[in-house]
């Protein structure tokens, strides 16, 4: 998860490193789905598959003790930001063994110890935060970085422009990182978003950077720069990442041809995975082997087992923890 | 109902295809009527309460907006004052956060700010209800913030003919309306009358009448009332079931008269309890039937935690038939 | 008061000048401690409540903001996660709708969705109160929005002394708070002891004691019911003044007791009536005296209009002592 | 008040009428000040002194059937856009002849018959009523306009990027009109706004222009441009005028040393005056004499009593209509 800023070409360790994370994002992500198929979980959740490099990426760029704050579509950051599975999946069946007791369920995981400080089902809802954890950073004279994380429909609220404005007016070590994979639910962005999306952030005074990403490489790379320039006092910038995802809005959005094509889904898992674009450039730089590969997915897949195998036999909370942590 | 139904056919319809229907009608007998929200298009909301009214109306009357509740909201309010009669959809009722500047300081004061030249005949439709599993972001009912405000009336429907009926008046009011769904109901069926009727604002329906105790429930919890008063009937205690309806303008005398009537009274609302609906509802009645009232009024109400995820804890902060049922019981048997 | 002053000298502030004390204390005893919001350096915010603040703390301690209320709320929250304690400056009550997002969705639920792992010491600091001639946008009482809302803490202080002492606990609580100030209190001077002293929340306190009739009165409505029970001694009617001081958390038991022992109450809020804090006060009271009340609880509020401009409009909008006076006689003689 | 389009030269008629409407609203103004110390009037009031060549351009270019939404410093917009002062003052003392039955006072003046939509003392607040009565227009197939006028601070406000996107996805005739005075209350704007204004509307696809607001004829001459972009379905725009207050913030805000300087105000008084450079321009043009600008301004000083006698002379409204109004 550690890295240094000073050089941003990627090396073998920290590849495979990646690949490792965003294998078990995508297994996780698998398994989240046939526990909602199974109708093991409580309510739905919204998949991160497809999406895999924008967090490994941007995370990987960043400290432990550096902050991120999350959407609806948390789990990848989640993980990417050091989360154990086990105790991840018990909060989406609502067990007390989860990050949040089982209080707040898919959409609301944080995970304070690797400085999560959590997902929100507002969208747009947590820019606010991301921006005064970069601002209590700076105030106490700290050298952490905040990163907050959204999808592209949350450039639809006023709260991203307010919060930026003073981002940059107090010079705050925030990157915001708009994850654009085309789609606000079940509507294409390009009909509810005006104007160019960089030139947004760019007005408010502050550093723009656009990225593939599918291309985990590119968007470490971009985020360690970034990191950088914060972590020096150079302010506040914003990361554009293009990316896609593969499932339906939520688990239960199944049939998605009236808003988008079988075709359009099938290339950008043919042609702009990230975990196979990671996969075959390891192998074409001979940092691994399919067979190492392999048994990375392996590991993730054990992991995975026994995270889910914790999670199922964990108990429910009682009824009577319902009232406590409404006050410290 | 005000106006008699234009025919005396029957329907069977979900609370959400009655809300449709209601929709589908204003839009094709109104030509200022619009709608305006998040996926309401193609896609007719992620509940589908509106499938079909953009194939029918184009998208022209059906827009899809940006994810900008304040936005859409501001829009509905200038458009409202122009000439139109805007249906804005704020997809879950949590997000009336993001539009109480609009809402309260716009929609609501502009007409007495104006000395009564300006209105605003905005309709709001949002939701309401928790265990749907959707944790504390997407189950509150906030219906007591709106209700507060003086210039918005509140309409809180629990069965599809009321919901029919009362989003027709909700969208021919010359003022801003607030009209809230409860998620839950969307699937429930019930008898719709077929074709054009309204229901007027500010009178109170007697879901089932009875004599021992008054049980005033909103929303869906008018099902957890019934419930709980068949219930009590098993137990030879005869329950008055009777839903306000639109919590602004409130039927003071009809929940009066019937806790006079019965002496006892409950109220069973799904905001949270801490000065929630269910304190007006219950104040009022303590107020105005004082003589007449054999115990306190008793108040049910979400408890006073935000919604936790967990099905077990969920299940722990709404009101059941039980816990009426319950109620209704130590407030009878003294 | 939970700490004894830690001198007897006893000062004459008025209520701007005992708040001003209490975040000067508090900055200088906690590094933490910050203030953000519109003019409140240089200007000490219009209301001149911050004035000398920025000289003595310097702008890194007392910061200047953009007029993005939603976001400086916002940025105090993600703040308070994170190791600071912002005391963020909303300048008019009328702007929580701006910030009701950041309020309940995200202060207010962060410590329970996290399972009690994060917390949110923030403070907010915002005004109420109407008969500034101010008109409608300018002169809500809105604390029962924040009332309402699990999680939060709502303070609304009535005298210098209870300002001073309350606002410390405010800023030192890990929970979200919100104080709020009624505008017209400003200027009203008050003993206040110097130095070092906090008021727990929860805690009702008797202003005035009295026999017949309870007046429960929150904020300037203090002054109010005061000035009326002063009325009502020439008359021989003794009525008892109970300030809630905190809504949340509430201190059921003071009220009741009060209620039960004069056997009459009555509620004076400045919020609107409808759906407003007189609502809960008055049902708290009516359930928990229910057997001691010889008269239904009345309930004195804010006309349930839009606050108007013009003079003898707005002086109808809010109880008066003469109202409340009035009141307590008919309850006191039937 | 009317006025085609189609030239943008400001001939001698209408920047006669723009000066006799200008010294309408500065004679307006320095009663109204007047009013505030003698105690004769309610509460506080904005005064939109030096700034009158914005609400004048603008207003000018407009028909009497579009509309404008203000601020809280709104008695210029509602002046220019037709509004009577002896119904203004009524309003401003709470009278019940006022334009809202004296319900709504000076920062809530509304005048729906010549369009004015009301002032608004929401910052940013009537963002979307503009916005929405563009959207009303453009669907009923009315050619009608709407300009949302609002001071530099609004830009802190999200709301205001919210329809700015909705406006320029949907092509709406709606222009922004940012009166640039220098100052939110208290605070100097560029402490307190990043960037750069003009590339915030840009960003979202609006058109932009930037104008001396000082100079009525180029105020009126850039909205007259942007109004005819705008019902021919061009889209929206966004015009930031550059102007000055050259009173407190309200009426009441008389020490001022604190955040600006007495040489600072001179000199935009003495040396950026907009209705004595429009002066000096009918002068040098021989559009008017000084004789006949005085007569001008007799007018104006004439009507302004004859309004002020009729306000106060008018009786408040009886404390029973607190209750009218609420509902239609
Ligand atoms: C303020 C708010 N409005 C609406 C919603 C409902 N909603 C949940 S996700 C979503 C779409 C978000 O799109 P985007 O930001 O692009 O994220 P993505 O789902 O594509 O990752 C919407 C509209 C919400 N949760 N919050
Ligand atoms: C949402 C909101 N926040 C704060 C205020 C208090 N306030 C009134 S005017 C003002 C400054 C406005 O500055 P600007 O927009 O530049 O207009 P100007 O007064 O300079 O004309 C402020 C902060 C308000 N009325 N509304
Ligand atoms: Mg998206
Ligand atoms: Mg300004």
């Amino acid at each position: 998860m550690t890295a240094t800023a000073s050089g941003t070409a990627v090396g073998a360790e920290l590849a495979l490193e990646m690949y490792g994370r965003m294998t078990l994002i995508r297994l996780f992500e698998e398994q989240a789905n046939e526990l909602y198929r199974s109708a093991k979980m409580p309510g739905l959740t919204h998949l991160y598959i497809g999406e895999e490099g924008v967090a490994v990426g941007v995370c990987s760029a960043l400290r432990r003790d550096d902050w991120i704050t999350s959407t609806h579509r948390g789990h990848g950051h989640c993980l990417a930001k050091g989360a154990e599975p086990g105790r991840m999946f018990a909060e989406l069946l609502g067990k007390e063994a989860g990050y949040c007791r089982g209080k707040g369920g898919s959409m609301h995981i944080a995970d304070h110890e690797n400085g999560n400080l959590g997902a929100n089902a507002i969208v747009g809802g947590s820019a606010g935060i991301a921006t005064g954890a970069a601002f209590s950073a700076k105030r106490r004279g700290a050298d952490q970085v905040a990163v907050c994380f959204f999808g592209e429909g949350a450039l639809g609220q006023g709260l991203l422009y307010e919060v930026m404005n003073m981002a940059s007016l107090w010079s705050l070590p925030v990157i915001y990182v708009c994850e654009n994979n085309l789609y606000n639910e079940y509507t294409h962005y390009l009909e509810v978003t005006a104007g160019d999306i960089l030139a947004r952030p760019r007005a408010f005074g502050l550093e723009t950077r656009e990225v593939d990403g599918q291309d985990v490489r590119a968007v470490y790379a971009a985020t360690a720069e970034l990191v950088e320039r914060a972590r020096a006092g150079a302010g506040p910038s914003f990361l554009l990442a293009n990316t896609y995802r593969y499932h339906g809005h939520h688990v239960g959005d199944v049939d998605r041809s009236y808003y988008r094509t079988k075709e359009e889904e099938q290339l950008w898992r043919d042609e702009r995975d990230p975990l196979a674009l990671l996969g075959s450039w390891l192998e074409e730089q001979r940092h691994a082997t399919g067979e190492e590969l392999r048994r990375i997915e392996e590991e993730a897949r054990s992991e995975i087992e026994r995270g889910l195998a914790f999670a199922l036999d964990a108990p429910f909370p009682d009824a009577s923890q319902v009232t406590e942590d409404v006050y410290v | 109902m005000s106006s008699a139904p234009s025919a005396q056919v029957v329907l069977e319809l979900t609370f959400a295809q009655a809300i449709n229907a209601a929709l589908k009608e204003e839009l094709a007998r109104d030509p200022a009527v619009f709608i305006l929200g998040e996926d309401v298009a193609e896609a007719g909301t992620p509940f589908k309460v509106l499938a079909g009214l953009v194939e029918e109306f184009g998208p022209e009357r059906v827009l899809d907006s940006p994810i900008s509740e304040a936005g859409i909201t501001g829009l509905g309010v200038g458009a409202a004052m122009t000439g139109l009669r805007p249906v804005v959809d704020i997809m879950f009722g949590d997000f009336l956060t993001l539009v109480m500047d609009q809402l309260a300081n716009q929609a609501a004061k502009t007409h007495y700010m104006s000395g009564g030249k300006l209105n605003v005949p905005l309709t709001l439709r949002t939701t309401m209800g928790a265990t749907r599993r959707s944790a504390a972001q997407h189950s509150q009912s906030l219906h007591a913030w709106v209700a507060h405000v003086p210039g918005l009336k509140v309409v809180l429907p629990s069965t599809p003919a009321d919901a029919k009926g009362l989003l027709k008046t909700a969208i021919r009011d010359d003022n801003p309306v607030v009209f809230i769904e409860d998620k839950m109901d969307y699937a429930v069926k019930g008898e719709v009358p077929d074709g054009e009727y309204t229901i007027p604002f500010g009178v109170a329906d007697v879901k089932r009448p009875g004599e021992d105790v008054t049980v005033v429930a909103t929303s869906s919890m008018v099902r957890v009332a019934l419930a709980a008063a068949e219930q009590l009937e098993a137990e030879g205690i005869s329950a008055e079931v009777i839903d306000p309806r639109t919590l602004v303008p409130l039927d003071v005398n009809g929940l009066v008269s019937s806790a006079q009537k019965t002496g006892r009274a409950i109220v069973v609302d799904e905001g949270h309890r801490g000065y929630g609906a269910s304190a007006e509802l219950a104040a009022v009645i303590a107020e105005g039937a004082f003589w007449g009232l054999d115990a306190p009024v008793r108040r049910l109400a979400a408890l006073d935690v935000p919604i936790p995820f967990s099905p077990p804890l969920e299940d722990a902060t709404v009101p059941t038939p039980d816990l009426v049922a319950q109620t209704a019981r130590e407030l009878v048997r003294g």
